[in-house]
C-alpha cells in the first residue's frame, strides 16, 4: 500500500544530507512552508543551497535557516525587501553566495529540470549582467539567452490539503512555486493542513498529482508541526 | 515656471485613461500599483499578479485580510469573480510569451531606444533583486514606463544611453511621467503631449535631451 | 466589457483564412472538438496546417476536413489508426503532407510557444530517424536533441464550461491537449457545454484562464452547433 | 521440444509479479495492457496513461463508458479514487523526467546494447505513427519490454542490431518473452529466467544469439 503520509516533520526530513540543496516554496509569506523549513533547522544539516524566489523575511522561515548558519548559497530572484535583515546581512559579510535569477527564468528552470528539458532559450534577461557570459542566440530575429535546469535533492512545498498518494492542493496565491519545485526534486516534502480520505480530492481540481511527491506532513495552520 | 508637475495619483489616472477596455495588465510593484485605484468603471480591466493570480481585485477591508492572497508587493489583495490561481511557471508563461497587453513598470532610467534600467542602480554595494522585472519588460506586448522624469537630484531619468545595469533591451514603448508623455520610435524619443504650460524646448532643457515633437 | 462568447460556431471561425495554422485539441475522440471542426468545413478555408495528436477517425472531426480537401499538412504523432481510412487514402496518394512528432515533444513544443520559449533540449526522439538533421548537444553526459515551438493562428479546444472571459473547465480526459494549444495560438477557440456566469468556476479549479482564450461558443453536447 | 510457451495472460502475469508495491506504471497499447489484469491485490500500483490520467482502474461496465475517460488505446476506462487530470504537456513532463518508475513496452526488436524499435517496422508504404513511445522509451526509470520471442516468421526479436527504424537509444534494461526473461547489461543480453525445460543453448539456438547465463 501507498501511504505517503509521515507523522512528524522531523521524520519527513529525516535524511536530509549536509551540502543538500533544498528548493523552497513561497512568494513573500504566501506558500512559505515555514513548519518544514523550522524543521530542518532543527535537523541539523549544513552547508545548504536554497532555492527560492525570495531569501527570507523577517526572522522566521529561510531568514532563521540563514541566521542558524546553514545556508552556503541562495538561488533566488529578490532577496533585497524591507525585512531582509538577515540575508543582507550575511551577503554584505560575504558569508552567502548568491544567484540572482530573473523570476520567470527562475520558474521555466525548475520545471524544466522536473519534465526533462535540457535547457532552453528565452529572451529574458538578453543584453543584461544576468546574462553575461551565458550562450545567446537569434531566433526568427530575437535575441535569446541559453538557461539550464534546477534540479534539488529535496522540495519543501506548503500545501493545503493532501492524500496518502501524495495529490495536493493549495491555497489560492500560496500555489506559486510549489507544483513545479515538486516535481523538479529528488524527494518533495509538502505540508498540507489537512489530510483526506483517498478520493476526497476531485480529480479535475489535484494540483500535484502524487507522482510528484514523496511525503506529506500534516501541521497546524499557526505553522506548528502536529 | 508655469507649469505644474503632476502628481502621483494624477499620473496614475492619466495611464488609466489609456489603459483600454478588456486588457490583461500587469502593474510593476511601487508606484504603477496607483494605476489600480483609477482604472475607468466604463471598462473592465484584467490585473494578473506575478505570483499567480489574475483578476486582482483591490485590497480587503481591514480584518478581511487573507496572507495566502497577495499581489507581487507581497500586500493582502481580493480576487475578482472570474478571477483564478495558477502556479508561478503559468504566471510567466502568461508574462514572457506576451499574453499581457500591457505592463506598466517603474523606472530609473529609460534610454532613447527603448532601453530600460529599473532593476539596480550599479552600487556595489546594492544587494541586487530582480523578481519579475525583466520578464515583464521584455514579455508583454507593450511595456509603459512610469516614473517621474527627474530623480530628487534633477537628473534626467530619460537618457541617451543608459548608465544603470539594463533590465530589458528595446522593451519599453511608451513613458509616462509627471512632466509629459513620450513615445518611444524608432528615431528615439517623441512627446507625445507635455503638461499645461510646459514647452518642448523647456522639456528639451530639463531632460538634457532633443525629443521630437 | 469583456464578452468572449460568441453567439455561433460560425461567428466564431468567421475570419479563418485560406493558409491558416489550426491546432486541434483531442486524443482520439476525447475532447476532440468535432462542432468546432465542422463549423471550419462550413467555413471554407482551404490550405490548412492541421496540428493535432491524430490525423481523424471515422469520417468525423478532422477526418471529415481532409476528405473535404482542405488540409495541405498535418503535424501529428500518431496518424495511423484503425479508423484513419481517410487520411491514409490522402497521404498515399501523395495529398497531404504529414510532420510525425514525438507525443511528448509534439505537446512541448506547443508549450513553449505559449511560454515565450525559443527552443529546447530533450533526449526524447535522439539517435530516431524524428531526429534526423536536427542539432544535437551534449548535456551532463546524455545526448539531446533541440526542438523549436509551434506556434498557430488558430486553436480549436474542446472545454466543459466557461464564462464571458474565456476562462475554461474541461471533462476528466478530454483536458489533454487543449490548455497548452490555448496558449500557443493567436486566437483561441472554446467550445464549451455549459456557459456560466462569470465567479461560477472556483478559482482553484480553472484549467484554462481566460487570458489563453479569445472566444468561447456553447455547442450541445452532442457536438451540434447550438 | 520439452517446453511449454508462456501464453500472453501468464507473460503479464510474470510481468506484474515484478511490479513492485507503490510503482507508478505505464503499460503502453497493445499487448502491455493486458499487465492491468494480473496486478497483484496485495500490492497498490498506481498506472498512468499518457492522454493525462494517473490512477487509471479497469474497464467500466457495460453502459457505463464515459468517451471523455479513455486509455491510450482510446478504450473506455475508470479512474481510482486518488486519481487525477492532467494536460499532456503535464502528462508528458511525468514521462519524460523519470518520474514514472516503469514503462511496459512491445517491441518489434531489442538490440543487445538496449536499443528499443516499436513503432515502424520500416516499410515504405508504411504509414508511419508514433505516439508516445519515443517519450516513454527514454524518459521512465526503467523501461521493459513485453513481446514474444519470435516473430510469426520464426525470427527473434531479440537482435545483436535492429534493423528497424529506432524508437530509442540504450533504454530497455529488461525483456520478458515467452520464453524467457533477459536483462541488458553493459555486456549484452543476459539470461534471468527461462520456461522450464528451455536450455540456454535451445535460446541462443531460437535467437541465433549467444546470450549469458
Amino acid at each position: 500500500m501507498i501511504d505517503k503520509i509521515f507523522s512528524s516533520v522531523a521524520a519527513a526530513l529525516a535524511d536530509v544530507h549536509d551540502g543538500a540543496t533544498i528548493m523552497v516554496g513561497g512568494f513573500g509569506g504566501a506558500g512559505m512552508p515555514v513548519a518544514l523549513v523550522d524543521g530542518l533547522i532543527a535537523q541539523g544539516a549544513r552547508h545548504l543551497t536554497i532555492i527560492a524566489n525570495n531569501a527570507g523575511n523577517g526572522e522566521t522561515g529561510i531568514a532563521a535557516l540563514l541566521k542558524a548558519g546553514r545556508v552556503k548559497k541562495v538561488i533566488c530572484s529578490f532577496p533585497r525587501q524591507t525585512d531582509s535583515q538577515v540575508f543582507d546581512a550575511l551577503y554584505r559579510a560575504g558569508r552567502v553566495e548568491l544567484e540572482l535569477v530573473p523570476q520567470g527564468n527562475l520558474a521555466e528552470r525548475i520545471r524544466a529540470a522536473g519534465s526533462g528539458i535540457g535547457g532552453f532559450f528565452t529572451r529574458v534577461g538578453f543584453g543584461t549582467r544576468l546574462a553575461d557570459g551565458k550562450e545567446v542566440r537569434k531566433i526568427d530575429g530575437e535575441m535569446y539567452v541559453y538557461e539550464t535546469p534546477i534540479h534539488a535533492d529535496f522540495a519543501l512545498v506548503k500545501a493545503e490539503r493532501g492524500d496518502r498518494w501524495g495529490n495536493l492542493t493549495y491555497s489560492k496565491s500560496a500555489r506559486n512555486f510549489g507544483p513545479v519545485m515538486a516535481m523538479a526534486a529528488k524527494v518533495a516534502v509538502a505540508s498540507v493542513h489537512e489530510v483526506v480520505t483517498l478520493g476526497v480530492l476531485d480529480p479535475e481540481s489535484v494540483i500535484t498529482p502524487g507522482i510528484f511527491v514523496q511525503r506529506v506532513v500534516r501541521v497546524e495552520r499557526d505553522g506548528a508541526a502536529t | 515656471m508655469n507649469y505644474k508637475k503632476l502628481t502621483r495619483d494624477q499620473l496614475a489616472a492619466r495611464i488609466a485613461q489609456d489603459i483600454p477596455d478588456g486588457a490583461y495588465v500587469n502593474l510593476g510593484i511601487g508606484m504603477p500599483t496607483l494605476v489600480a485605484n483609477h482604472l475607468r468603471a466604463d471598462r473592465e480591466v484584467i490585473l494578473q499578479s506575478e505570483n499567480g493570480l489574475l483578476g486582482m481585485g483591490s485590497a480587503p477591508s481591514a480584518g478581511e485580510e487573507d496572507f495566502d492572497l497577495i499581489n507581487a508587493g507581497k500586500q493582502p489583495v481580493t480576487l475578482l469573480p472570474g478571477g483564478s490561481y495558477f502556479n508561478s511557471a503559468d504566471s510567466f508563461a502568461m508574462m514572457r510569451a506576451g499574453h499581457l497587453d500591457i505592463a506598466v513598470l517603474g523606472a530609473f532610467q529609460v534610454a532613447a531606444n527603448g532601453d530600460l534600467a529599473n532593476w539596480h542602480t550599479g552600487g556595489n554595494d546594492d544587494i541586487p533583486a530582480v523578481g519579475g522585472a525583466m520578464d515583464l519588460a521584455v514579455g508583454a506586448r507593450q511595456t509603459w514606463v512610469m516614473m517621474e522624469l527627474l530623480t530628487k537630484a534633477g537628473e534626467s531619468k530619460l537618457v541617451e544611453r543608459c548608465t544603470y545595469p539594463l533590465t530589458g533591451v528595446r522593451c519599453v514603448s511608451r513613458i509616462y511621467t509627471d512632466l509629459a508623455v513620450i513615445n518611444v520610435t524608432p528615431q528615439g524619443f517623441r512627446l507625445a503631449e507635455a503638461v499645461a504650460g510646459l514647452s518642448l524646448a523647456e522639456l528639451n532643457s530639463l531632460s538634457k535631451l532633443s525629443i521630437a515633437p
